[in-house]
């Protein structure tokens, strides 16, 4: 007789311990820490502040993923709000910056929530059209050209540090908790579940269905567009062409690895942010290796399928299914 | 009669790119020509088909950027079938296509890795020196050209050794994170004495990754890298960065000439008009270059 | 609703827009441009009809766009460098594909991987071989490319019908063959509806699994073989994205994403729909990198709407057709 | 020893099953056990909801991988693993919950994997030819091309019975497959299963309706939690032991007496439709619901029973009529204009539409309070906790985990938690569609009992239920349709089944004529 342990979040943890692990094997110094500038500095510090933008979208993502959608948009959705926001940097008030490229990435997701829930368009061809669309609106803003701006204040988003601490790591945790609260400290968390797991079945039992889906790409909009910011704030610079390209997968990735189910369903935060953490420091580690840039995709493919295999339930059914025949054999 | 000219243009990934695209419509209007722009999104399949229904339209030229060297063949032929000159922008295509074109506007980019080189090694000179090395994206002719003259001059000074290389991706972001790295992995970048990245973004990126971890680029750490975006002058001026090669924007231009004069005056146009790449270090008022360059469209 | 109402919208749409199109642009309406639509788009209609099979079923396949890019260069440099008879090295290179959607097809389901994330897997790893083999671009020499590439049925109007086109349609119809009239295909379509069930019912999901995956992979190796023609060389970051646009083809063309329901010769629509909306763009001319890219997604979206509205209309016409059967 | 040549004990055992075990994690949901079926027998499989049946069919096809015990299929040892290896040794099966796939045609569902083909073709006018005619052999006259997901479950059940009876070369397990079945498809289904086992084919049948057992079976087989009770022969074990054997206790006999026809004028009027209907869908009908009121729906299949319910609760939009709540009229365009107005529906269709698989039976208990309450009311756990063990106790949900995920849960434990989903959220209305489907009869004793007592309390419901006994059990009305439209109304002590029965047959169908 086995015992229930709870086995959610061990996958991802024991991942996570084991990139960290290999990181350090193939640098030395990957978890040396020192104060630079009133800022922590050191590869770890490095994993967490490089892994913010992804960190973000899967925030935002792991939500749509939940409700059985997906949005390929949020790294377009990135290029635009950083684009907003750098060509207002030098002449508005930080305030001001902020919310107008937090507005830009609302509207992004209320147009991709509508498409979905109320034109009922499949999500992925659905966001497919903003993806597409959205990097030409935000070259358009740029002109195809990298914007740079100087205000102290947005570079301070980027570059700035509280108790030590980079401020987009700052930020991310702070969005998290956010994200947590209104999540699970209403019944968003349940009803988005509900509806991703049966959408019939909910909207049966009275769940607004329609306002769930629309929200959540809403929310993941939003998460998008805190990310372009931090992505803008950090270069100084909008770079319209590239910010945030093929960052979309990454996401997605990270939800996976964080244990969602793409059919929608159950989901988690931590985990979704877990699963950005484990692709950075993969990243990082391979940075770090000094191996030809060549092998990058290769490592990632490997250590990709080697995180997922290490969470299928299958494998300990296999295992067990081994065993036992060994068991049976005479 | 006015001419209409068919530029298949790679895509706009770049600040240099967009350069390019909007330095070549102020140049054709300057010469009352008529240029469609079709934009490939960095596909070569793209640009093929861009080019077959710049035939199909019955275009009196066409311009091409081609995203790699390999594959023109087929559609080139098409177009020479067609008797439209095509005349190839910022980089060559393999030699088996060399009398399917009219001429080839583009600078060297193997030559911008050799003289980046050459001005390191100058610059250095006896020095031990541990480079380390931006790419560009793995794969693209240009990062792989770019490499390859500069390690050709690497190899000739024992002096100088690339110690570590990782892709950028030409990007800003990418940039910056990758030479955070370097940093971390070479003793807090004190054994680094020169970066070389396949593009100035990269290395504006890098620079704020070496300002950030205290180091002073410019100063402890000399840096080169090649197109000559505003920007980048903008960080010679500051002491920040020291040299950058430049691949100008302006292939259009010669390119218009030649067909204009091809078209009226039956002129044959050399089979290369190669583009200068210039060097340009603190020496050459990097603040006045800035401003000059700066309505460019980068 | 049938699925011969959804292509007959889908049709519809197509020819609506040709003629709009060519209202603005009349050289568009030319057997040139037509053949070129079929040329252009010979090696998306080769992938995507493999795709078609994958999201049937209920799966997804990314890893296409590098299955691509790995062909071309591992063609190129058999030919060019390693001295293999180029039918030989197409052999060779199909069967590698094979193996690995076969691969992909059995994680997939002997570990219950969502394929998406196990397909994008497969995606960095055949791109990241293709690196390793060559980051370069090697030119195509062999007498074939040049005698096939040469090689067009000429259409009244100056259209020229290649070999690449050719062979999509080709591979069209014997996929439709395949997907709409053999147990194989009925099995397709019931793996989408339900794996449980079609399990519950005898049968063997691994296996078709796999072989699905496996036919993904080496169509979207013989559109490897036709992009190596249709370019005569063979480079690592060839058809990067194209996995995108295969879905969004297969999905215009009224497949679900879900599972269980779609066609080849939708695909096939879907796929001239986007070359349509290429084409448009280009005999534009006047738009500058960001507008094509909305451009592009704009009338995507009209095209969709379009369907979409369309279909609501059917739907509704159909409950009432419904009621009068009983 | 019995009669040799009617005793089914001694005939040849064609499946013999010996210390059967299978345990899911910690719960041990098979012990030890032992069956045997022979050659041309009927034999009934019975138990509580939750008691293993399900578990041990889906074992001995190879669905599930056993942890302990042997299968012999005519003295040969078999050890499937897949419901494909199961087909291929003889052994057909029809799973609870109907596995067929919606998105194919009737006929691709009845022929998948064995379509007839000619050069590798599948012969579609053939194969829908044969299906036709399969199908006609169950009195189903219908168009055999066009998806089963528009036909309803009981048309689907059939299918899927028909596909395993024509797949049965020795063994055909059919789970609860009379659970969404009218009489007359019974009817049908016991005459082709008595030809089955003339042939010789064993066949295994599971059903909470004892009177079926009763009619087709030979013999018994009773599990009770996990573990064999016993085998007997059925023609000498009274009901009540069968029911004792079943649940280990007594059951507490609730039927008998009729519902209470109290004046129907003295009761509030709780919601009331006027012309409501919608085209090709259901006509437009005038129906009262009152406090306190059970209304029955009889009919046969397609009669437009569950288009009536989902009418009401707002899951379909009306085109026509109006629906009026204490004299004024109200929107009912969504289920949440109807749950806003305090109304509750259980579909009929549990898997697609009732149950969220992955969530916990306490999150699928709550799912309608809380959507009625809203985003940010939401209830705390402890209250969560609380609703879902009361009703988790009330209802007897097995195992009594409120954090079990509730798709591992029996078929019937499902339906009782989708019950408490609506009961929980105290409604004004509740409309039940096959409420008791797949319900054991413990369990179906209580919640007759339950509807009575919620009926006391004021509640209003609208029941649908193809078992007329039950109908006329608990209705004070039953309103007959037939053909999409409501055509009589039955009330005080016309609530009868014969009556029923007429009305039904007023115009019952040639072709159902001719098969009954
Ligand atoms: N896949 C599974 N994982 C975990 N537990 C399961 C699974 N399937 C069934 N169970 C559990 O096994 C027990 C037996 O279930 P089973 O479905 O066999 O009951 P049953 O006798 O068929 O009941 P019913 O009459 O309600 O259909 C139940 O407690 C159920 O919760
Ligand atoms: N015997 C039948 N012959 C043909 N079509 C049928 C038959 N039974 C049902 N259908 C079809 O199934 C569909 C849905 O049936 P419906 O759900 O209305 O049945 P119902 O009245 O609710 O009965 P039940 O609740 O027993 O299923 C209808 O489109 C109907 O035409
Ligand atoms: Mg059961
Ligand atoms: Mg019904």
């Amino acid at each position: 007789m086995t015992l229930r342990i709870p086995r959610r979040g061990l996958a991802q943890a024991l991942a996570l311990i084991v990139i960290l692990m290999v990181d350090r094997a193939v640098s030395p110094q990957f978890f040396n820490l020192h104060l630079q500038d009133g800022r922590l500095f050191g590869s770890v510090i490095d994993v967490l502040n490089r892994g913010t933008p992804v960190a973000l979208l899967s925030l935002g993502m792991v939500l749509v993923i939940a409700t059985g959608g997906i949005d390929l948009s949020v790294g377009a959705v990135m290029a635009i709000a950083g684009a907003t926001a750098a060509s207002l940097a030098d002449t508005q008030p930080l305030p001001v910056v902020i919310a107008a490229a937090l507005g830009v990435g609302l509207a992004c997701g209320l147009w991709n929530g509508i498409l979905v829930a109320v034109l009922r368009i499949q999500p992925i061809v659905a966001t497919l059209i903003l993806m597409v669309a959205g990097r030409g609106i935000a070259q358009l803003i740029t002109e195809g050209r990298i914007v740079t701006f100087t205000s102290p204040d947005l570079v301070w988003i980027g570059n700035g540090a509280v108790l030590g601490l980079p401020m987009p790591i700052v930020i991310a945790t702070g969005m998290l908790l956010v994200t947590a609260a209104v999540v699970r400290g209403t019944a968003l968390g349940l009803l988005i579940e509900a509806t991703g797991g049966n959408a019939r079945a909910s909207e049966l039992s009275g769940v607004g269905t329609r306002a769930m889906i629309l929200s959540v790409y809403v929310w993941c909009g939003l998460c998008a567009s805190l990310a372009g910011v931090i992505a803008a704030a950090d270069i100084m610079g909008a770079d319209a062409n590239n910010a945030g390209l093929w960052l979309e997968l990454d996401a997605i990735l990270a939800v996976v690895i964080g244990g969602t189910s793409l059919f929608g369903g159950r989901f988690s935060l931590v985990l979704a942010v877990a699963g950005a953490l484990i692709i950075q420091a993969m990243n990082t580690g391979i940075l770090l290796s000094g191996y030809p840039p060549e092998l990058n995709l290769l490592v990632k493919a490997v250590v990709v399928l080697a995180v997922l295999l290490a969470q299928s339930p299958r494998l300990g059914d296999l295992s067990r299914f081994t065993a036992r025949w060994r068991r049976t054999k005479p | 009669a006015e001419l209409t000219v068919g530029f298949s243009q790679i895509g706009s990934e770049s600040g240099w790119r967009a350069a390019e695209t909007s330095v070549s419509k102020s140049e054709a209007a300057k010469r009352k020509v008529n240029l469609k722009i079709a934009d490939a999104q960095q596909k070569q399949e793209n640009q093929i088909k861009a080019i077959r229904s710049f035939i199909a339209q019955g275009v009196d030229a066409i311009f091409l950027a081609p995203v790699v060297a390999s594959g023109w063949d087929a559609v080139l032929k098409e177009a020479k079938e067609a008797k439209i000159p095509v005349v190839l922008l910022d980089r060559d295509i393999d030699p088996s296509g060399k009398d399917l074109y009219l001429t080839a506007v583009t600078s060297d980019s193997v030559h911008e890795g050799e003289v980046a080189g050459e001005w390191l090694a100058k610059t250095v000179g006896g020095k031990a020196c541990n480079v380390v090395e931006l790419q560009g994206t793995v794969g693209a002719s240009v990062a792989t050209n770019r490499k390859k003259g500069f390690d050709a001059v690497i190899a000739k000074n024992a002096n100088l050794k690339v110690v570590r290389s990782q892709t950028g991706d030409f990007t800003r972001a990418k940039g910056k994170e990758v030479m955070e790295s370097f940093i971390k992995a070479e003793n807090g970048g004190k054994s680094i004495c020169a970066v070389y990245a396949h593009n100035d973004d990269m290395m504006v990126g890098a620079i704020q990754a070496m300002k950030e971890a205290g180091l002073k680029p410019g100063k402890d750490v000399l840096t080169v890298s090649i197109d000559a975006v505003p920007d980048i002058f903008k960080a010679i001026a500051a002491g920040e960065a020291n040299a950058t090669v430049e691949l100008t924007p302006n292939m259009a231009g010669p390119a218009l000439d030649a067909i204009i004069a091809y078209k009226d005056k039956g002129t044959t146009p050399p089979k290369w008009i190669q583009t200068e790449s210039k060097l340009y270090t603190a020496a050459d008022e990097p603040q006045k270059v800035y401003d000059s360059k700066k309505g460019l469209g980068y | 609703m049938r699925a011969s109402t959804s292509i007959a919208i889908t049709a519809f749409v197509l020819i609506a827009g040709f003629a709009l199109c060519a209202l603005q642009f009349p050289n568009i309406a030319s057997t040139r441009v037509v053949a070129n639509l079929l040329t252009d788009n010979a090696f998306l209609g080769i992938v995507a009809a493999g795709m078609t099979f994958v999201i049937i079923s209920g799966g997804i396949d990314l890893s296409v766009g590098s299955v691509i890019g790995f062909t071309t260069v591992f063609v190129a440099l058999a030919v060019e460098r390693w001295g293999i008879p180029p039918l030989a090295a197409f052999a060779l290179v199909l069967v590698l594909c094979a193996l690995f959607g076969a691969a992909m097809g059995a994680v997939i389901h002997v570990f219950d991987l969502p394929p998406f994330i196990v397909t994008l897997a497969g995606m960095f790893l055949a791109r990241g071989v293709s690196f390793l083999l060559s980051t370069e671009s090697i030119p195509i020499t062999a007498p074939i490319y040049s005698a096939v590439s040469d090689f067009a049925i000429r259409l009244p109007g100056g259209g020229r019908l290649t070999a690449v086109a050719i062979a999509m349609l080709a591979v069209l119809v014997l996929s439709a063959f395949l997907l709409h009239l053999t147990r194989f295909g009925a099995n397709v379509y019931a793996l989408g509806g339900s794996r449980a069930a079609t399990a519950l019912m005898g049968i063997p999901v691994g296996p078709m699994t796999v072989r699905i995956y496996m036919l993904s992979s080496v169509l979207a190796g013989f559109a490897g073989i036709v992009f190596s023609f249709y370019t005569a060389a063979g480079y690592s970051l060839s058809a990067v994205g194209v996995e995108l646009d295969t879905i969004a083809a297969v999905v215009i063309g009224g497949t679900l994403l879900t599972g269980g329901q779609g066609s080849v010769i939708g695909t096939f629509l879907g796929v001239l729909i986007q070359g349509m909306i290429q084409t448009y763009i280009n005999f534009d001319g006047t738009l500058s990198s960001w507008w094509t890219k909305i451009a592009t997604g704009v009338l995507l979206f009209v095209f969709i709407a379009l369907q979409q509205g369309l279909m609501a209309l059917a739907r509704r016409s159909s409950v009432k057709t419904v009621g009068a059967r009983t | 020893m019995y009669d040799s040549s009617a005793s089914p004990a001694s005939r040849p055992a064609l499946l013999d099953v010996r210390g059967l075990t299978k345990s899911f994690g910690a719960l041990t949901a098979l012990q030890d056990v032992d069956f045997t079926l022979g050659e041309g027998e009927i034999h009934a499989l019975l138990g509580e909801n939750g008691a293993g049946k399900s578990t041990l069919i889906k074992v001995v096809t190879g669905v599930f991988a056993r942890d302990a015990g042997t299968v012999r299929l005519a003295g040969q040892e078999i050890a499937p693993r897949s419901a494909g290896d199961a087909l291929d040794a003889g052994i057909a099966t029809v799973y609870q919950e109907v596995n067929l796939l919606p998105n194919l045609s009737v006929a691709q569902n009845l022929y998948l994997g064995r379509q007839p083909t000619r050069f590798g073709v599948v012969r579609e006018a053939e194969m829908r030819r044969r299906a036709h005619a399969l199908l006609l052999d169950y009195g189903l006259d219908i168009d055999v091309g066009a998806p089963l997901s528009s036909y309803s479950v009981a048309v689907q059940h059939i299918t899927a019975i028909a596909r395993a009876v024509d797949l049965s070369a020795r063994v055909l397990i059919l789970d609860e497959p009379t659970a969404s079945l009218d009489r007359h498809e019974v009817e049908i289904l016991f005459k082709v299963m008595r030809q089955l086992a003339a042939r010789g084919i064993g066949i295994v049948f599971v059903s909470h309706f004892l009177d079926q057992v009763y009619e087709i079976c030979d013999r018994v087989t009773v599990l009770r939690n996990g573990r064999q009770i016993g085998t007997r022969e059925l023609a000498d074990l009274p009901r009540l032991d069968l029911i004792r054997m079943m649940l280990g206790r007594e059951l507490a006999e609730t039927t008998g007496e009729r519902a209470a026809s109290q004046p129907e004028t003295a009761r509030e009027v709780c919601v009331s439709f006027k012309g409501f209907g919608k085209q090709g869908y259901l006509a437009p009908f005038d129906l009262e619901l009152r406090r306190g009121e059970v209304v029955g729906l009889a009919g046969l299949l397609g009669s437009g029973r569950t288009e009536t319910a989902r009418l009401v609760f707002g899951a379909e939009r009306a085109d026509s009529g109006e629906a009026t709540v204490g004299g004024k009229a109200v929107r009912l365009n969504s289920p949440r204009d109807g749950a806003g107005l305090g109304f509750g529906y259980c579909p009929e269709e549990r898997k697609t539409e009732g149950i969220v698989a992955d969530l916990t039976v306490r999150e699928n208990i709550i799912l309608a309070l809380q959507a009625r309450r809203g985003l940010h009311r939401p209830l705390s756990r402890r209250e969560q906790d609380e609703i879902a063990m009361r009703y988790i106790r009330m209802l007897d949900i097995r195992p009594p985990d409120p954090e079990r995920t509730i798709g591992l849960l029996s078929g019937g434990n499902q339906q009782k938690a989708l019950l408490a989903r609506w009961l929980a959220t105290s409604p004004k209305l509740l409309v039940l569609d096959e409420p008791t489907r797949g319900i054991d009869v413990g369990a179906h004793a209580e919640i007759i009992r339950l509807v009575r007592e919620l009926c006391d309390q004021g509640l209003a419901l609208l029941v649908i239920s193809s078992e007329l006994d039950e109908i006329v059990t608990y209705s004070n009305r039953v309103i007959v349709l037939r053909d999409r439209a409501h055509v009589e109304e039955l009330k005080g002590d016309a609530v009868e089944v014969s009556s029923i029965l007429a009305a039904i047959a007023a115009d019952v169908p040639a072709a159902q004529e001719v098969a009954s």
